[in-house]
């Protein structure tokens, strides 16, 4: 038992960081509990001045790969909105849909399977998880790989799309190709139902903090590609209004700005999204979340990876719908793409990022310049949040032993998907008594 | 060779039944541009009234830009396996110059070795031509392959309100059974079709003197100055070969997967032009600079084959000059040799 | 043959070249199994100081980097450069081209000094690259290509050709001729010409050919009514770290 | 049909036959003998070679290259291949041990020595480093059929002594009183008994009558145009001077086209040019 301890990142500075806590605890008390990421910065902000129109999206693609449909499109979404394009036509809105969809898929499987589950499996790495669950590295690799090719078919590959551009598509799936995706997602519900046996079976923290969710809502969709900021403390905002809610500050200990709303914190993500958009998700998503037992408002951050596996289910069945739609109405490549024609303004996108709420604000010069760029990205926005619910849980559990602390404190920031570097191996901390 | 006449309300019958019955492969619109050849299932998608492709119908389906050569299995012994795939097919609305670039591939993957893999797809292939209107960089009358006298089942030719059809080959003598009646071609339809060759060869614009440049290559071979000049803008990208229904240059890659058991050897579309084409072992490079490759490769085209099987390398199709960022025009060269040698 | 020992890092990057490993689906428990991954930060907790190979993604961008990317020099005997960040310095160069100060004003306003920042560069201008992989993010089959050679002790083939060669083979309309501009003709291969695959120029992100004719594109680019400045501001995206000598 | 005659495969020029590596020896610190024999016993004993043919060599996963070979054709058993460490394949094989298996293709090149036409002449054998390697098999041939031929000739000449290739042989030779040897390098080392300086200073020192002689070149790209100029400096006649050349080839049955020489393909018309079909050839070398 420990009563005086501090649990920090060995040697910050040489060994590579994302993320990492730094955590004192003496008699029994925290002294200091910071989350920090001293990831090396990489002013984003900075290089899109002065680019055009048509660039910011392939910039803002590279913030992240495992995000990069996301930004691309707040980012198009931004550019869209200060150029004042309102013709953006069905067929395109369903595809943007649709490779959101996935990329939403493509992380959540990566984070549920590869990063969460060899916790709640207690074994190292997704590379022991080969030998030890054969069968649910299998499962993992299948559904990744259906949706890395729903990503490729529709944005050209699977990482930093190239066919998704302001104005549309530079080019259109073909008919014969929307059949193939249609097939790939059908043949994905043997490997859900599977899964949903395994995960029902882990046995999940225990622990809750009541705090603010906030995400994207919609009246008809499952929000991901738009909608209207909303709260789990009841305000809902237009998304160009973000800044009326949405606070950010620069702190010392890390890269990464905090940011804060109606409180001194919130959540994004996952969880944020379901609270918030029960009632859109589909039935058969909704059937898999009361077996899991997960019921909207749930404020258990580590339910936020079953919250995940409940987005996959809604995604394959929203994107077969989609397709459908799409089917029906025909593929019509005059339509891929609209007009645009560059002018001065300010727009600002919004979106759904896999870890959650993704703001890109520009403003834009007469030729079509960016004259000013403000990015707020999901991992930042839960920071404060992840420093609140850590302060919550560890004087709860400190009777416990170094480990298991260390261990439980590793799973919550896992469980809020920080960003896949960061989530795994910000474990290697170095735990030394006082 | 037969002459057949197929009426117009029965085409499209003719057509389906093919469309049916064969693995079809036709040109269908692409984009804005250019038409490309891809296997079709319905009749709408079929489009034979195209100007333009980016790549020769014929070269892409029996040499395909990626090909597998053998398979082989590492174990206690080494199991090797050709690869040779086909199947019968259809290759539709194919143009004169496009199946005489054919008929050199044909001669060039017999010559000295029999390439399977070629001839295996050639023997299942049943070629119906049609012309097509020649783009303003076609000199293909000035190479004698706006007409194809060999390498087709069937020729259709548009009369307007019938098609004249020749039957080159009892494949192409089952066709015409198989589907609708064909009509014998009477006198007046042989006036018909003589005077509808002549307005056709009237389209073909662009004219060379190919005599002249075969005969003046040698004399013009060493003079750096005229070369230096053609080539100065050439991004030795290759795109002239690609693109060119005769080019035939490979690389051979060997790929063992990743489990380091089992592996395959592909052959993909080389280009003369590129710089490390010529180069061998120890870094001797044959060929190091841009204008000895252009050289080269209207050698290749213009002189060395027609030594060697009385055809050029050349059809004339002008998609090499369409390709050419860099605007370096064969027709224009090959009439500035005249020029050349004449001050 | 004894199984090499790969470790992978990640400088300043997105993670997207790491994900392109992942992203291998079919060919990964091979990969695995072909090779001892002691490292790998993105999909596994253990880590080991003692590796053969070092796959590096990211460029280097703080005091931290540089220490670090010197160590992985020390103990790697083979390093792959994996990704246009580590290859050619990437989108992260754009911030040079604001000047570090700038930038920092931008972003950080009054608290810029809590941030360690330099001016980046690809990692060769630090360690000895043996192989690149190139490409923002690179061909996860070229990643395997390199892994594969270097169990097998060959040389990877990495084309000096320029993407136009893909993009022949592939069939593709020339984007010019549809009004847009391509850094195709100076462009190094191996991405199987992605982006005109799917109808957009090429951006450069392999960095450029060995002999590029300069000069010859910007006689293209004044053929289609365009600018050197038009495809400046394209070439800079991801070869800002390098200039291109005018020949 | 049965299924056997069914799946009976279709003949492909590319696919190799598998032989066995039966002996290794270390010719110099860059060469290495190799001793294949190829499994099946049918192709080999219908693998007749000439002087100056070569035959493709695959290893399985790095590639194919191709290689003269230096042995001589009345050894039906297995037949010999000198190799350079210089990249992938030949780097692979000078890895390999005994017993290991490789692909080989071939024998190819319709253009080899004319061993048969040179009966009743003075054979003259300039060779520059490796290029020992394609003539060593004629030079093999016409030593085991010595009374055909007149007086035969060795020049051979390389960088340094070390990397003389086939040294126990050279000796031999060098000891018989029908072989005339003249060896030469750039830099000797002490005790060097031979001549200094490139081979081509050796050819005017020739003095058999040029009506009856063959010459036969082989050696790295440089050295050819200067050999070429002495020997027309003796007016030896083109039509009896041979070269066997070196080109990039990816098939070696004339279909990838590397090896063009001007109309000519090195891998089916070659490697062996006269002297004669050269000068016509621009480019050649
Ligand atoms: C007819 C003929 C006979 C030969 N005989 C011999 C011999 O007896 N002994 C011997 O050691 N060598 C011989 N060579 C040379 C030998 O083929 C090359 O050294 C060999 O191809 C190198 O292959 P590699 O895979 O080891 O090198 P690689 O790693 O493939 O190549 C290294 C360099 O060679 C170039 N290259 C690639 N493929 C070829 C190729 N097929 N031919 C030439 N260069 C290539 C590459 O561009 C690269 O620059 C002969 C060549 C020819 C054409
Ligand atoms: S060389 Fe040019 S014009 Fe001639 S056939 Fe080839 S692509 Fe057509
Ligand atoms: S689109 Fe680009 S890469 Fe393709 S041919 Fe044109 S210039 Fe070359
Ligand atoms: S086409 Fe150009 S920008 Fe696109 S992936 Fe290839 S090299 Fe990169």
């Amino acid at each position: 038992m420990a009563n005086t301890f501090s649990i920090e990142e060995e040697n910050v500075s040489r060994v590579e960081g994302h993320g990492d806590l730094v955590l004192d605890v003496k008699n029994k008390k925290i002294e200091k509990l910071q989350f920090r990421i001293p990831e090396s910065p990489r002013f984003f902000e900075a290089m899109l001045v002065g680019r055009k129109w048509d660039t910011p999206s392939h910039i803002t693609s590279r913030i992240c790969g495992i995000c990069s449909v996301a930004h691309t499109y707040a980012s198009i979404k931004a550019t869209e909105a200060a150029m004042g394009i309102n013709n953006i036509n069905d067929q395109i809105l369903k595809l943007r849909k649709l490779i959101f969809h996935h990329e939403c898929v493509q992380s959540n499987v990566l984070h549920v399977y590869f990063l969460a589950a060899p916790d709640f499996f207690g074994v190292g790495s997704a590379i022991s998880l080969v030998d030890s669950h054969p069968e649910v590295v299998n499962i993992a690799l299948r559904v990744k790989k259906m949706a890395n090719d729903m990503v490729r078919i529709i944005g050209g590959r699977a990482v930093h799309p190239i066919r998704t551009v302001v104005g549309g598509f530079t080019k259109l799936p073909t008919i014969q190709e929307m059949h193939q995706m249609k097939e790939m997602l059908q043949a994905a519900y043997p490997d859900l139902e599977n899964s949903l046996e395994v995960l029902k079976t882990l046995d999940i923290p225990d622990f809750e903090r009541e705090t603010e969710y906030i995400s994207i809502s919609d009246p008809v969709d499952y929000a991901l590609y738009d909608g209207n900021i909303k709260s789990t403390d009841g305000w809902e905002i237009d998304d160009q209004d973000y800044l009326d809610k949405i606070n950010e500050k620069v702190v010392k200990h890390s890269t990464g700005k905090h940011s804060w709303a109606s409180r001194d914190a919130y959540l994004v993500g996952a969880l944020a999204r379901f609270n918030n958009n029960y009632d859109q998700l589909s039935d058969n998503a909704k059937q898999y979340a009361e077996e899991l037992g997960l019921k909207p408002l749930n404020y258990n951050p580590f339910m936020n990876n079953i919250a995940q596996f409940v987005e996959i289910v809604h995604s394959v069945d929203d994107s077969i719908k989609l397709i459908d739609e799409l089917l029906e109405e025909g593929l019509d490549e005059d339509k891929a793409i609209v007009d645009v024609k560059p002018k001065a303004g300010r727009g600002v996108g919004v979106v759904e990022a896999p870890r959650g709420l993704l703001i890109h604000d520009y403003t834009y010069d007469d030729e079509g310049k960016v004259e000013k760029a403000n990015l707020i990205i999901p991992t930042n926005q839960n920071y404060a949040n992840i420093e609140k619910d850590l302060e919550e849980m560890v004087p709860q559990i400190i009777d416990k032993s170094e480990d298991e602390i260390k261990l439980a404190c590793e799973m919550l920031i896992r469980a809020y998907d920080p960003c896949i570097s960061c989530s795994t191996h910000f474990l290697n901390v170095k735990l030394v008594n006082k | 060779m037969q002459y057949k006449i197929l009426k117009k309300n029965k085409y499209q019958d003719f057509v389906k039944g093919l469309i049916e019955d064969y693995n079809f492969i036709g040109p269908t619109k692409k984009d804005k541009s250019v038409h490309d050849f891809v296997p079709l299932n319905s009749i709408e998608e079929l489009d034979t009234n195209y100007l333009k492709t980016t790549i020769p119908p014929a070269k892409k389906i029996l040499f395909p830009p990626n090909e597998k050569l053998i398979e082989y299995e590492i174990g206690d012994e080494i199991k090797v396996k050709p690869v040779i795939e086909s199947s019968e097919t259809v290759l539709f609305g194919i143009n004169a110059w496009d199946i005489n670039g054919m008929n050199f591939l044909d001669k060039f993957f017999s010559k000295d070795f029999v390439d399977e893999n070629y001839w295996d797809k050639r023997d299942k292939l049943t070629v119906i031509g049609m012309d097509t209107e020649p783009t303003e960089n076609n000199f293909a009358l000035s190479m004698d392959t706006e007409y194809a006298t060999d390498g087709f089942d069937l020729y259709l030719h548009d009369l307007g309100d019938r098609y004249f059809v020749r039957v080159n080959t009892p494949k192409g003598n089952e066709l015409v059974e198989k589907y609708v009646d064909f009509d014998d071609a009477s006198e007046n339809d042989f006036k018909d079709f003589d005077k509808y060759m002549d307005d056709y060869r009237a389209q073909f614009s662009n004219k060379v003197n190919i005599k002249s440049f075969y005969d003046n290559f040698e004399m013009i071979y060493n003079d750096e100055e005229f070369w230096k000049k053609i080539a100065k803008n050439c991004f030795s990208c290759g795109s002239c070969n690609l693109v060119c229904p005769t080019c035939f240059c490979f690389n051979v890659k060997d790929d063992l997967k990743l489990d380091l058991k089992t592996g395959e050897k592909t052959r993909e579309w080389d280009s003369c032009m590129i710089p490390e084409y010529g180069l061998v072992a120890g870094g001797h490079n044959f060929r190091p600079n841009k204008e000895n490759r252009l050289k080269q490769r209207y050698r290749c085209k213009l002189k060395t084959y027609f030594d060697k099987f009385g055809q050029y390398a050349c059809v004339g199709c002008g998609r090499c000059i369409e390709a050419c960022l860099a605007k370096i025009n064969i027709a224009e060269d090959i009439n500035s040799v005249k020029k050349e040698v004449n001050v | 043959m004894s199984k090499p020992k790969v470790g992978v890092f990640g400088f300043t990057g997105c993670g997207g070249c790491q994900l392109e490993i992942l992203n291998l689906e079919d060919q990964l428990l091979d990969l695995v199994s072909a090779v001892d991954i002691v490292h790998f930060r993105e999909a596994i907790t253990e880590y080991s100081d003692d590796y053969d190979i070092a796959l590096v993604e990211g460029s280097v961008t703080t005091k931290h980097g540089v220490e670090r990317i010197e160590k992985i020099g020390d103990i790697a005997k083979i390093i792959v450069a994996v990704g246009a960040c580590a290859c050619t310095g990437g989108l992260n160069c754009l911030k040079n081209l604001y000047g570090l100060e700038k930038a920092k004003d931008l972003v950080y306003g009054d608290k810029k000094d809590w941030i360690d920042t330099i001016e980046t560069k690809p990692i060769d201008k630090y360690v000895k690259v043996d192989y690149m992989a190139r490409g923002c993010p690179p061909n996860r089959f070229e990643i395997v290509d390199v892994i594969r050679s270097l169990i097998l002790g060959r040389k990877p083939e990495i084309p000096n050709y320029p993407v136009c060669v893909e993009c022949k083979r592939n069939g593709n309309t020339c984007v010019y001729e549809l009004g847009m501009t391509c850094l195709g003709p100076i462009t190094r291969a191996g991405c199987d010409s992605r982006c005109p695959n799917s109808v957009s120029g090429c951006e450069g992100c392999r960095g450029i050919i060995d002999n590029p004719n300069v000069n010859a594109q910007k006689d293209v680019l004044e053929e289609y009514g365009l600018t050197v400045e038009d495809i400046m501001e394209n070439f800079n995206l991801y070869n800002a770290c390098k200039k291109i000598e005018q020949k | 049909m049965t299924i056997e005659a069914k799946e009976k495969e279709k003949d492909s020029i590319y696919k190799p036959f598998i032989a066995t590596i039966k002996g290794i020896k270390e010719l110099s610190s860059t060469e290495k003998q190799f001793d294949i024999q190829i499994d099946d016993k049918e192709t080999r004993e219908a693998f007749n070679f000439k002087p100056g043919q070569f035959v493709e060599l695959t290893v399985f996963g790095l590639g194919e290259a191709p290689f003269s070979i230096p042995s001589s054709p009345n050894n039906k058993d297995y037949f010999e291949l000198c190799i350079r460490n210089v990249g992938n394949v030949s780097g692979a094989l000078h890895k390999m041990k005994e017993g290991d298996k490789v692909g080989i293709r071939g024998p190819f090149g319709k253009g080899h020595f004319p061993y048969e036409e040179m009966k009743d002449n003075n054979v003259v054998i300039v060779a520059g480093g490796l290029g020992m390697a394609p003539v060593r098999s004629l030079i093999k041939y016409v030593l085991e059929n010595r009374d055909d031929y007149k007086r035969v000739i060795i020049i051979y000449g390389s960088i340094n002594p070390d990397y003389l290739l086939y040294k126990d042989e050279l000796e031999e030779w060098q000891k018989r009183d029908d072989v005339e040897v003249r060896l030469t390098v750039d830099e000797p080392c002490e005790g060097w008994q031979g001549e200094v300086g490139v081979c081509t200073n050796l050819i005017p020192g020739i003095d058999c009558p040029v009506d009856e002689s063959y010459v036969v070149v082989c050696g790295p790209p440089v050295m050819y145009k200067f050999v070429i100029k002495e020997l027309e400096k003796k007016c030896f006649k083109p039509e009896k001077v041979f070269l066997s050349l070196e080109r990039r080839m990816e098939c070696g049955v004339g279909k990838c086209n590397h090896c063009h020489i001007g109309d000519k393909m090195t891998c089916v018309d070659g490697p062996v040019f006269s002297l004669w079909e050269i000068r016509n050839l621009k480019e050649a070398i």
